[in-house]
């Protein structure tokens, strides 16, 4: 029995109603107790900022797509690494980090759970190993679909209970922890060399068009009741005036959750939020986006931010990538999945005189303080798309900072300067509402109830930063927030200390979670039977080598939930 | 004015990295310090003087540094790492990376050096009276940025892929170059004043390649432009006649590739476009 | 896991070369394997010969001979042979599982030595073009449903990887491309191999004339003229021929292999390849895949990416990865003289590195870990014997597109004998205690 | 005779492999040299008696045989393994990789000499 007492820091917590008071948090054998004894190991928060362990909703950090690009950028890794030391495996940065100094880097910051959004599901295998070989924090994966031909077939047939059992089958034979859709149909249709516009374009020998893929999976989601909302990369990407297509998209399910609770979650926004018909006139659709948001309660969205530097972009949207590699004429890899997805990379320097990069910057900045909740906003840069983890501590000091976004500004591309709202938005973020956006928020989204926060029973995972709120004003001491932020005094996972000053203390394996929705055997049965039918003909692997054994991940951790069919 | 001699007491088996060997390094330390400095020998880390005998003999004035390295240094890698001024002379061979990331002052090797000779360098002069190995100017892989700046001149052979990605910088090789000079160079001018044995200027998109010895054939993606007499780089003119091509068309070049005209009859097929 | 009785065993994965077929049927009898269904000759040739010629203790070199020891004392040798060393090569890695190479990745870190595995001699080139170009590929399954050109370059399916066409490509049956009728096969090589027997169209191409071809074919593509009457051996005429069937194909798709990496230009030839194929992409779908060797030297590339973030040839002397090919590359290593120990594992590199390079390892410590006996088990001074991954023992492997799929035994091992993983967990383990000793 | 050299896999070579590096049918398949049938005449030995190949590294001895495969004059093949290395380059030229195909090669008749096996082989290669 292990015993820890963080003592006498400034607690935040939101999801229990604590907004920096002093507090002292007691944990035992890993969850947070009532109380401890007097044998209890003691750090002295005294002065110092606590919060629940970070928790990030979207962020790819591993897979075959991951290891693409790490293949692909050697001159990425050059200039940042990670030294063997007796209690840290070796590594390389910059902007794809190696799977040991990913876990490591994740833990200085103060962040303790991480998901990885998109993996092809005949890929998740991939992800794993490489999860399993990510130190330290939690962890879960979700696979791709919506251009796969399963569900699209049941679903052109109207056929969604069986679609849901399909999705049930999918999710534990990969260990997948919730639904990913990317480009829904437009992926198949770019691996045929077509782009798809909109949700009403018919996909190509498929007969079924976006919308109705978003709907039905949207309902599937809902028969096998899974922690998470469908976590949607809209279509269009790759098309400049994109964001009424994300309108459409987050209106396409009005409706479906009944009990005004969310039922789709929009990622990384920013990428879809631009108004406009040509390069030159692009703008921020934020204030419509937002809008939408802020009138309709059955949406979360997480920003996408950018940061301006050399990063390497990533997405299953393979169409979107090959317009990037012909705007920026960079290196380009695209891999396309047999039956599922697609894939493509392409590294990207984002740049403040850059009109189009400016913009984005600031659609990514207004989306987060234009939607006045911030539990259904959260802080992402869809690392490494927006820019690296690593830099969450510039974004916060944005976010907290008026002074801090106006320093920025005066150095961005002045016709996006004077063509943005952001200039004009006084809104700062406080304390409780970044630990909103960067903890309780993405822990309530994805459905982890013993995340996100420091109630009695929860995982004793705890950042504890050397930031006292009570003697410094963000908005004005920006810069220090951004300090404190960037390694954590103190790293607390399920009650052990990870990390001490910003240095990695100890390695423990993380949890990997992924979701087993039971559905009846009947229904189950007939689809099985169905998929064995199909499967040797549509995929280059037998079904009974494609599902993956519990024994596969390094720490499984199975969410069970009992599905409506 | 201080002059240091770095003598090599035996004979290397593993490969020491020497980045710290530059006088940029050397200029603020005592002859004891300099001993001390940290290098690598193979996985273990070893003191200057494990390896070189260090001596000073200071003469005139001025903060300028000169370092000489005695004995067959071949395998003391990044002689020169970053050196900004002053100047080094290796008297025998040297290893790879030579002057890596240089940006000022000046390298001589009387002997040869290794390959990846001036890697990512960005001004300065760096000498080599034997050969060089393989990739002079270029970067390390993945990267689209090679040779910056500066001048290298090899009095001997060089081998594969002179010049990989240069975006700026005169390489002058004396002797004769292996395959690919000049491959996706951007800027810049590669002279070469022997033979080359093919494929100069694969994918380049700028700068200049001029071969004044023989070169088997030019890659079907150059286009013959003209016959000229003579080329110019900088100041000097050089003799030709010379076969002039642009490319490489498949990256919408806009490089110029000079092959020496009667050292090449092969070539003559590119007459027949002349317009009469 | 003893097998007694004869029983079929379904699925399971080929351990070969890098196209791991996974619908083999094992017929097993009393723990021996009676015959393999499904498979190709070279698969039935591995799963019934296996256990031929096979050392059952480890061995060291005692005055110049090999002598049988206990597995403890082979460990302890390892493990100092190692520590001690100042630069010592880790080498192999392609032929065993991925749990393997993560051990070997760790263990190069401790001892602080040069990890590469066998790409480094047969695809090592393509990864060099890939940094500097990228890659348009896919999973095998896209040829096979979608692929109406099938173009092997440099390649010899037919004797390297013998299901290949037949399952993945020309011969396999797709969703939208039913048979062989609805695909036009190109094989482009020095000569008019067995698999070229079996093309639509064969070119060929003069030795070492590669780049030119693919240059002049870039050319074609973009709707330029050809100067030049013949290139590489090739009629101009011939070349606009083969650009025009490219660019008129719904999708198509080009298999290079060996023929590309080890010619005159190496990874050139690969990376004007590669930019030869994006081209494509603004006229037409079009692909490009390595016919990789090995049944894991995919894996040893993925799970090298993963770790250090270099895919092979990784230099851990200093403590971090740094990364080089033809400087951290195991020939040049060994050419130079560089190294002071080796360990090789599931390799032999004694059959195929140039003379010179043996020459050096033969006269440094060698350990090596290899199921059989080899010309580089001669000249080793610490020899593990082990068990066979994807027979004896189960394990992760990586296809050649990528695919990750586990192997599972299907019959045991001989009584002592450890797995690689096992092997190189326990040297490991002594190395830690003698560093942390120091 | 002066020939290119290609080595490469072969059918015989990955059987002869997984069958054993010691056995008759291993030495049988990758010990060898095959060549145009018109090239063997010129050189007017038999099949199956041994030729000497030479290159700028070194030279081997191995049996001559009919290209199984694309018999094309001035080509020679070998199948991968230690007899080939005995004449392959370990010059990579900054990329890692040695010159296993199009090398330069002198093949001549070699009736006499011995081929050695494996372990001869091995040895013979160490001592340099």
């Amino acid at each position: 029995m292990t015993e820890l007492l963080i003592r006498n820091g400034f607690v935040y917590d939101p999801l229990n109603g604590i907004e920096g008071e002093k507090a002292d948090i007691s944990i035992r054998d890993g969850k947070v107790a009532e109380s401890v004894g007097a044998g209890a190991t003691v750090i002295d928060a005294t002065g110092m900022m606590v919060m629940p362990g970070g928790v990030d909703i979207h962020s790819h950090i591993a897979g075959s797509k991951v290891n693409a690009g790490r293949i692909l950028r050697p001159e990425d890794h050059e200039k940042d690494v990670e030294r063997h030391t007796p209690i840290t495996r070796a590594g390389t940065g910059h902007s794809i980090p190696s799977t040991f100094t990913t876990g490591y880097r994740y833990a200085r910051l103060g962040y303790t759970t991480v998901f990885e959004p998109a993996t092809p599901l005949l890929k998740t295998r991939h992800t794993h190993d490489e999860l399993n070989d990510t130190p330290i924090v939690d962890k879960g994966c979700f696979p791709l679909f919506g251009n796969d031909w399963h569900s699209m077939e049941y679903l052109q047939q109207g056929r969604i209970e069986e679609c849901a059992a399909y999705i049930a089958w999918m999710l534990r034979a990969t260990k997948g922890y919730a639904i990913k859709l990317v480009n829904p149909g437009g992926v198949e249709a770019w691996k045929r060399g077509r782009y798809l516009v909109g949700l009403e374009d018919r996909v190509p020998n498929f007969d079924i068009t976006p919308r109705e893929i978003v709907r039905g999976i949207c309902k599937a989601n809902q028969l096998l009741h899974l922690p998470h909302t469908i976590h949607v990369h809209t279509n269009d990407l790759a098309k400049i005036g994109n964001y009424q297509t994300t309108i459409d998209t987050m209106d396409s399910v009005r409706g479906l959750g009944g009990d005004n609770k969310p039922v789709i979650h929009i990622t990384h926004v920013q990428f879809t939020g631009r108004t406009g018909s040509a390069w030159h006139n692009v703008g921020s659709g934020a204030p419509e986006i937002a809008d939408y948001v802020n009138k309709h309660d059955h949406v979360t969205v997480d920003m996408g931010q950018i940061v301006f530097m050399d990063t390497t972009t990533m997405t299953a949207d393979g169409g979107f990538q090959y317009m990037l590699y012909q705007l920026s004429g960079n290196k380009w890899m695209n891999f396309d999945v047999e039956v599922e997805t697609g894939a493509g990379i392409v590294p990207y320097r984002y740049r403040r005189n850059n009109y189009v990069n400016a913009i984005q910057w600031g659609i990514g900045l207004e989306l987060a303080l234009l939607i006045k909740d911030p539990w259904r906003v959260y802080m992402t840069t869809d690392h490494p798309n927006g820019g690296d983890f690593t830099k969450y501590p510039k974004i916060i000091s944005w976010l907290m900072s008026r002074k801090a976004r106006e320093k920025s500004i005066a150095r961005i591309n002045s016709i996006a300067r004077n063509k943005l709202d952001l200039p004009d938005i006084d809104r700062e973020y406080t304390f409780s509402e970044i630990a909103v956006v960067t903890r309780a928020g993405t822990a309530k989204a994805l459905g982890l109830k013993q995340k996100g926060h420091l109630g009695v029973g929860a995982d004793a995972d705890v950042a504890v930063y050397n930031l006292n709120p009570t003697k410094i004003d963000p908005s004005r001491d920006y810069r220090l927030v951004r300090k404190a932020l960037k390694k954590a005094a103190f790293t607390v996972k399920d009650g052990r200390i990870v990390v001490k000053n910003g240095e990695i203390v100890e390695t423990p394996m993380g949890r990997t979670y992924w979701v087993d929705s039971q559905v009846s055997e009947g229904l189950m049965g007939k689809v099985e039977s169905e998929m064995r039918r199909t499967f040797t003909e549509y995929y280059t692997v037998q079904m009974d080598n494609y599902a993956m054994d519990d024994s596969e991940l390094g720490r499984s951790s199975r969410v069970s939930v009992k599905a409506e069919v | 004015m201080k002059e240091i001699t770095l003598t090599l007491k035996r004979e290397l088996h593993l490969p020491v990295e020497a980045g710290e060997i530059s006088p940029d390094k050397f200029r603020e330390k005592s002859i004891g310090e300099i001993e001390g400095i940290k290098i690598w020998e193979g996985n273990r880390q070893v003191a200057l003087a494990d390896i070189f005998k260090v001596s000073e003999n200071s003469g005139g004035s001025g903060d300028e540094v000169t370092i000489r390295v005695v004995g067959n240094a071949a395998k003391v890698r990044k002689i020169g790492y970053r050196t900004s001024s002053g100047s080094i002379i290796v008297d025998g061979n040297a290893g790879m990376y030579v002057g890596e990331e240089m940006s000022g002052g000046s390298i001589l090797v009387t002997g040869d050096t290794g390959s990846w000779l001036g890697t990512k360098m960005k001004g300065g002069q760096i000498e080599v009276k034997g050969n060089a190995g393989d990739y002079v100017g270029a970067g390390y892989r993945g990267t689209t940025l090679g040779m910056k700046g500066g001048t290298i001149l090899v009095h001997g052979n060089a081998g594969q892929e002179v010049g990989c990605w240069m975006t700026d910088g005169t390489i002058r090789i004396k002797g004769n170059t292996g395959l690919m000079p000049g491959i996706h160079m951007h800027k810049g001018t590669i002279w070469i004043e022997g033979d080359c044995e093919g494929r100069a200027g694969g994918q380049m998109r700028g700068g200049k390649v001029i071969i004044c010895g023989k070169t088997p054939t030019v890659l079907p993606s150059f286009a013959f432009e003209e016959i000229r007499e003579k080329v110019k780089i900088g100041e000097e003119k050089i003799q030709g006649p010379f076969y002039v091509f642009s490319g490489d068309m498949n990256e919408n070049g806009k490089g110029k590739l000079s092959v020496n005209a009667p050292n090449n009859p092969q070539l003559k097929w590119c007459e027949k476009y002349v317009e009469a | 896991m003893m097998i007694l009785s004869k029983k079929i065993i379904p699925n399971v994965i080929c351990t070969f070369c890098g196209a791991t077929c996974d619908d083999l049927q094992v017929t097993v009898e009393n723990g021996k394997v009676l015959n393999v269904r499904s498979g190709c000759s070279t698969s039935l040739s591995k799963f019934v010969n296996y256990n031929v010629e096979r050392y059952l203790t480890p061995l060291v070199k005692k005055d110049g001979e090999l002598h049988e020891t206990s597995y403890e004392d082979a460990i302890a040798r390892s493990a100092e042979i190692l520590a001690n060393a100042k630069y010592p090569i880790l080498y192999g890695w392609s032929s065993t599982s991925n749990e393997a190479s993560r051990a070997g990745l760790e263990l190069a870190e401790w001892v602080g030595g040069v990890i590469d595995n066998t790409t480094t001699v047969c695809h090592g080139p393509t990864l060099l073009g890939v940094h500097d170009i990228g890659e348009v590929s896919a999973s095998l399954g896209e040829i096979r449903h979608r692929a109406d050109l099938v173009i092997y370059w440099g390649s010899n399916p037919v004797h390297s990887h013998p299901h290949h066409v037949m399952r993945y490509s020309a011969l396999s049956k797709g969703r939208f491309r039913l048979s062989r009728k609805d695909r036009t096969m190109v094989v482009v090589d020095v000569r008019k191999t067995d698999t070229a027997k079996l093309a639509d169209q064969f070119i060929q191409i003069e030795p070492n004339g590669d780049y030119e071809l693919m240059c002049a074919l870039r050319m074609a593509v973009r709707g330029d003229d050809l100067e030049q009457d013949v290139i590489a051996g090739v009629p101009a005429e011939r070349i606009e021929e083969l650009a025009d069937l490219m660019i008129s194909c719904q999708f198509g798709v080009i298999f290079f292999g060996v023929g590309l990496t080890m010619t005159q230009g190496r990874h050139r030839n690969i990376d004007v390849a590669l930019s030869l194929v994006r081209d494509l992409n603004a006229r037409t779908k079009f692909l490009i895949m390595p016919m990789r060797g090995w049944y894991n030297v995919a894996g040893a590339n993925q799970v090298s990416a993963w770790v250090t973030g270099y895919p092979y040839a990784v230099d851990l002397s200093q403590g971090y990865p740094r990364y080089n090919p033809g400087d951290t590359t195991a020939v040049d290593v060994l050419a130079r003289g560089d190294c002071d120990a080796a360990l090789v594992v599931a390799s032999d590199p004694v059959s195929n590195f140039p003379v010179e390079v043996s020459r050096h390892l033969a006269k440094i410590p060698v350990i090596t870990i290899d199921p059989h006996p080899s010309a580089t088990t001669l000249i080793s001074e610490v020899v593990f014997p082990t068990t066979i991954v994807g027979i004896e023992t189960g394990g992760g492997i990586y296809r050649m597109d990528g695919v990750a799929i586990v192997t599972k035994p299907v019959v045991s091992p001989p009584p002592g004998l450890h797995s690689d993983v096992e092997i190189l967990q326990d040297i490991l383990t002594h190395v830690k205690k003698l560093k942390m000793g120091q | 005779m002066k020939v290119t050299l290609l080595s490469g896999r072969s059918l015989g070579q990955a059987k002869g492999k997984v069958t054993g590096k010691f056995t008759e049918e291993y030495l049988r398949n990758v010990a060898v040299c095959e060549l145009d049938p018109e090239d063997l005449k010129s050189l007017g030995i038999a099949l199956g008696q041994n030729v000497k190949v030479t290159t700028k590294t070194g030279s081997v001895v191995v049996r001559a045989a009919v290209a199984s495969q694309a018999a094309r004059r001035g080509v020679v093949f070998m199948p991968y393994g230690p007899w080939v290395n005995m004449v392959i380059p370990s010059e990579t030229y900054g990329t890692g990789m040695p010159s296993l195909k199009g090398i330069e090669a002198e093949v001549t008749a070699a009736p006499n000499e011995k081929l050695l096996d494996l372990r001869s082989l091995v040895g013979h290669m160490a001592r340099g």
